[in-house]
């Protein structure tokens, strides 16, 4: 296991398709061997009642841009020795992934803080436009005020 | 001669189409006229921001697109 | 990948050499593939200069007792689905794992706040001793102070 | 008829060996007189626990280890 092939300290992918997500922490943890701690988020389609399928659209000139750009001030930020931010577009049906992050530091608390700083951006600050199918058709999804003010306690 | 307008999220359904081409060069009202007075309304709003070649622009009023030039029209994000 | 089988809502085990993290990641994320988010810990022995192993001792009907008592009151405290809590022992190396956690929940925070707790209190109230060798010999370890107030945030 | 009593941690340095097997019944009297005056004193800190059949006991000098019984000395524990 652990062919696939990581950029250090930054891995970051926007993905048209399912990620492996095995594959890809046991790389992350082989890349950063000498790290003491590795924390990582999973994010995926809730199977909500309604919901059948997600598309997030994006623009990638900015997209990917700004997932770099929140990447490289994480790992300024929390002292990281590597970062992982992976995030599906396209259409997810319900148990896809739709987000990997994974951040690689000295001290655990370190680790945990980087991962909560990165979904907490990624949830409501990156450039993702979302919508749902539900029975009825597709609807546009705008982030929950709790998104936000998630956000803000890292100002 | 042309700059490529394209229609991000929930704009792509308001202008009924993911892109398209006008003459360069566009400034802020031939961006406008050119999208259509539903999609030019939202455009009018502080939450939606244009980007050109690929940054956003601080003042989009400003805007000066020439040949080549892609225009991407950005309503709020939903996040990840 | 992922054909490891994992006991369901919680699998708590010490193992006595290596594991195989993106499997046992696979494979949680497998079997709680209805959660929105699942987050994760990975501990490793730091290539710290002079420390050259790492010895974990423990005593088995405390220590196991102790993980499934804590990975229980994770799992109701934060409402999770499942919880996976693995820990080394006898002899390490640098770079080798210790300690592996996951928590999947349906909202991020919670698999968070989870994955953080759990480890504030695998470091510093689980039933392990630890001695490090170094160039003069072995020397047995305490917790840190600072594990103590981790633990305590939870109180 | 004998009980194990089990060394942990720096206790197995201090005493020199793992486990001794000692004659049943075994109370908190014999177990000072059992481990010797050094690991004897470390039990005597409040900060180091004695198990008996897999329970810390919430008074360790009412102990009271019959034959079969496993007796643990749990000095402070380190973390993970």
């Amino acid at each position: 296991m652990a062919r696939l092939s990581l950029s250090t300290p930054l891995d970051v992918r926007l993905l048209d398709k399912g990620m492996s997500v095995g594959e890809a922490l046991a790389a992350f943890n082989a890349t950063h061997a000498e790290a003491g701690g590795i924390a990582t988020f999973l994010g995926k389609v809730r199977p909500d009642g309604e919901v059948r399928a997600l598309e997030l659209s994006h623009y990638e000139p900015l997209t990917l841009a700004g997932m770099e750009e929140l990447a490289g001030n994480a790992r300024e930020r929390f002292d990281l020795d590597g970062v992982l931010v992976w995030h599906r577009v396209g259409v997810m049906v319900p148990g896809e992934a739709i987000v990997l992050i994974a951040a690689a530091a000295r001290h655990r608390r370190s680790a945990f803080e980087a991962a909560d700083f990165l979904m907490d951006h990624l949830k409501s600050a990156a450039w993702f436009w979302k919508r749902e199918r539900r029975a009825d058709g597709w609807h546009w999804i705008e982030p929950r005020p709790e998104d936000h003010e998630d956000r803000e306690r890292w100002k | 001669m042309s700059v490529t307008i394209l229609f991000l999220g929930p704009l792509r359904d308001l202008a009924g189409r993911q892109e398209i081409e006008v003459d360069a060069p566009l400034d802020w009202a031939g961006l406008l006229a050119a999208v259509g007075p539903e999609v030019a309304e939202q455009l009018e709003q502080k939450r939606v921001n244009v980007a050109c070649r690929g940054r956003v622009r601080a003042d989009k009023r400003a805007l000066l697109a020439e040949d080549g030039d892609e225009v991407a029209l950005l309503p709020p994000v939903s996040g990840g």
